[in-house]
Parts: C-alpha cells; structure tokens; sequence
C-alpha cells in the first residue's frame, strides 16, 4: 500500500521501518512531513478542518507516485495525508522515498510534495478566534510544481 | 449525472452533492450555465469562474473538457492540501 | 543537543517528535536516513565497521550544522552518526531539519548530507566474504558538496 | 605532540595514537617527511601523499598547514561517512 489518506496520525518511524525492512539494497530514505502552523498575533489559527474528495483523492495521490516512480528509480515509496480535524504542531502528511542513492530520494520527495500541494483534491478550512477562513492557493505552489514540468 | 461540490462552493451552493440532468450541455462551462440560470445560489457559487476547478469522473479537467457520458462532475476551489 | 556520535540505532518517529514538540511554528520537517547497503552477487558485503574520530567528529558535525544554520531559517536541526559495526538494512545516519517552509527545510538536509559525506571524519571498513576492505571516497560526493560553495 | 592516524593508515602505521617531537618540522608535510625517514612502516602509510588528509587540532588543514604549537595532528584518508 502506497497511499493513505486517514483521519488517524502515523508514526514516521513505523512507516519508515516498513518501507526498508524487506529490501537491503536501499541506501536512502528521505522523507518529508507537513505540520499545522499555528502562526502569530491576530493571524494564529485554533484549528483546521482538512476536507477532500474521497475517491479521487486516492486516484490522485497514486497517480502523483506513479509519475515519481516514472521519474527516478526508487525502492519504495509511502504517501499518508489526514484528514478531518487537526490543531497546530498536529502532523498532516507524510512522504516517503527509498533509493539506492540520496539524490534521488531527496528529489522525488520534494516532487511529490510539489505535486501533492497544486493537484491532490484537498482543501483547508482555518478557525481564528470564531472566525473560519478557506485558506487560498498559493502562487509559490504552482511555481514550486512548474519547476518539474518537462 | 452525479454533481459534486467542495470547500467553499459546497458551502456557496448548499449542497455536497445532488443527481442533475446535464440535458444539451456539452462541457463543465456549459453544465455551470445551467445551474447559474436555475437559482441565484449557483449564480453566487459561481461568479468567479477563474476560482473553480473541475474533475470529471475523479480527473482533473477544465471547464472545456467534455462531459458527454461522464458520470460524476465535481467543481472546487484550487486545492490546498499538504 | 544537536549533534550525537553513538553506536546504538535511533528512532525517527522519536527524534521527530522532540524536535517539533516545542514549537508549532514548524510546518515542516525533512528527515533523511542513510542506510547499509547489502550490494549485489560478489560485491555483497557481510557487515561493516565505521571508525571516526572522537572529539573532532563532534566539532566538524557542529560546524556543518551551524553552517546550515547560517544559510536557512532553520526552527530545528538533528544529526546522529552511528559509529562501530553495523550489518546490511541497519541505519547508519539520521539528518533531520525543520523550517517554516518545505524548500528551506530540504535544500538544508541536502546541504547537511552533502557536507557530513565529506567533511566529517568518519571511515568504513566493508566485510566481503572473508575479506575487509576501506570504502574509496566517491567523486560524486565531492561535487555534491561544491554545488553549494559560494 | 599527539599524532593521530585513522583507518588504513592506523592499520600501515600500526598505532593509533602516538607522543612525537616534531623538533623542526614547520608543517604537516615536513613531519611526514620526518617520520618516512624513521621507520619503512610511515614511508608505506605516507607513500601517497595526494590520498592523505591531515587534521590539525581537531579542524580540517591541509599538509602546509602550520604546525607551530599544535596540539593534536592527525592523518587519514578521505572521510567516507555517511
């Protein structure tokens, strides 16, 4: 199982000992894990709610690592994004890349992370103070995504 | 057709989800036509056109992509997961 | 304490965990894991033995770190460095750095990886069949390490 | 001073750590040269000069590095941590 989309956390360590146990030909694991900001003064938020679009998510997700896998030789790869209810210093997503070398596990990860931002079907919705606010996409995403195109 | 709607369109429009028959409309762009024209609450949800995403049948899409024997049209904002 | 030279493994999801406990103004955490590699039909490796330098491995690691530093907003850094024997699919070294955003926090493990790989004074010793030989140094990571020279 | 050798060159050397007077030597390079003349052991750890790396108290150097009231000098090959 590659993708996870879940309402529960995970732990880096057990996924990471998942993805190395079976193979001893893997010399790198990168790996890359989005918390819940809390921000400053009047912008500090009280919690998220993390929507998406079940089904499609998972389509997505999967498409986004079969592209990865496309791209550079890997050994494993691991993706789990949560959803629901989360507060700040929570843990959102994980990535996971395993290959013979550092490069390419450090690349693929930041690939999938640029992916996952500008085309898997989730949306967060932000509370501060009683006020609850979409967050908007950001142009540094799209330009962080446009980096891969070829 | 099976009509999704997420984030602040859900919201905008009322409603997750709703069966609509998309009649002559050959793409998204013309399926939001028809809803804009039926009730003011599509009319509101969809007033900025540049602000809407579409997938159909879980793909990501465009509004001029056609849905002929699509399934399931799904219309929200840019994602903003991670 | 950022910097640990020790021959016991560690635990990513633990390490992880203390370096985002205090602060929920992380939005992201890049690890990364080197790991034994067992090789392939007579280049297979039976066990491996790193040596280093006690006292200025501690030193170079800190200074690599603070370098880091210097170079992104960096809300946390991590490494550990296994010394003694270690065997195929056993880890060897953990790199962790946590930052606002995801771009600083992966150029810096890259950055961190790039320098511990060739300023640290580590040595391998790799067992094949009955016989011990020293790991050459690679070219490849020196240039790694020059792409970042300014 | 203490002088230090890592991996293969402890194991050419035969010691890991040794108390040296390096009497005149001003550099890295002039010690090497010392220890050569002394003992066929140093002239086969130092027989390749360019595949040697020196630390002087604890910090990277390089062979002309001063040594005048160092401490601690250590050689060794490429580091290959990691």
């Amino acid at each position: 199982m590659e993708v996870s989309v879940q309402r529960e956390d995970f732990d880096v360590g057990t996924e990471l000992a998942r993805l190395t146990a079976a193979d001893t030909d893997i010399g790198a694991v990168v790996s890359f894990v989005g918390l819940v900001r809390q921000g400053t003064g009047e912008g500090r938020i009280s919690s998220m709610e993390l929507e998406h679009y079940p089904g499609m998510t998972e389509r997505a997700l999967q498409a986004i690592v079969d592209e990865a896998r496309g791209r550079w030789e890997l050994q494993g790869v691991r993706v789990i994004h949560r959803v629901g209810p989360l507060v700040p210093g929570e843990r959102i997503v994980l990535v996971l890349t395993a290959s013979r070398h550092r490069h390419s596990a450090f690349e693929a990860a930041e690939f999938l992370m640029d992916y996952l931002k500008t085309r898997a079907p989730f949306w967060k919705k932000e509370q501060r103070g009683g006020e609850a606010r979409w967050v908007d996409a950001r142009d540094s995403d799209d330009s962080a995504a446009a980096r891969w195109r070829r | 057709m099976q009509v999704l709607y997420f984030a602040w369109l859900r919201e905008r429009v009322g409603a997750a989800a709703e069966q609509i028959d998309a009649g002559s409309a050959r793409n998204a762009r013309e399926l939001v036509a028809q809803l804009t024209a039926r009730d003011p609450r599509y009319a509101a949800a969809f007033a900025d056109l540049a602000a809407i995403r579409v997938a159909v049948d879980q793909e990501m899409a465009d509004l001029d992509t056609p849905i002929a024997g699509a399934r399931e049209i799904a219309f929200f904002p840019p994602v903003t997961g991670g």
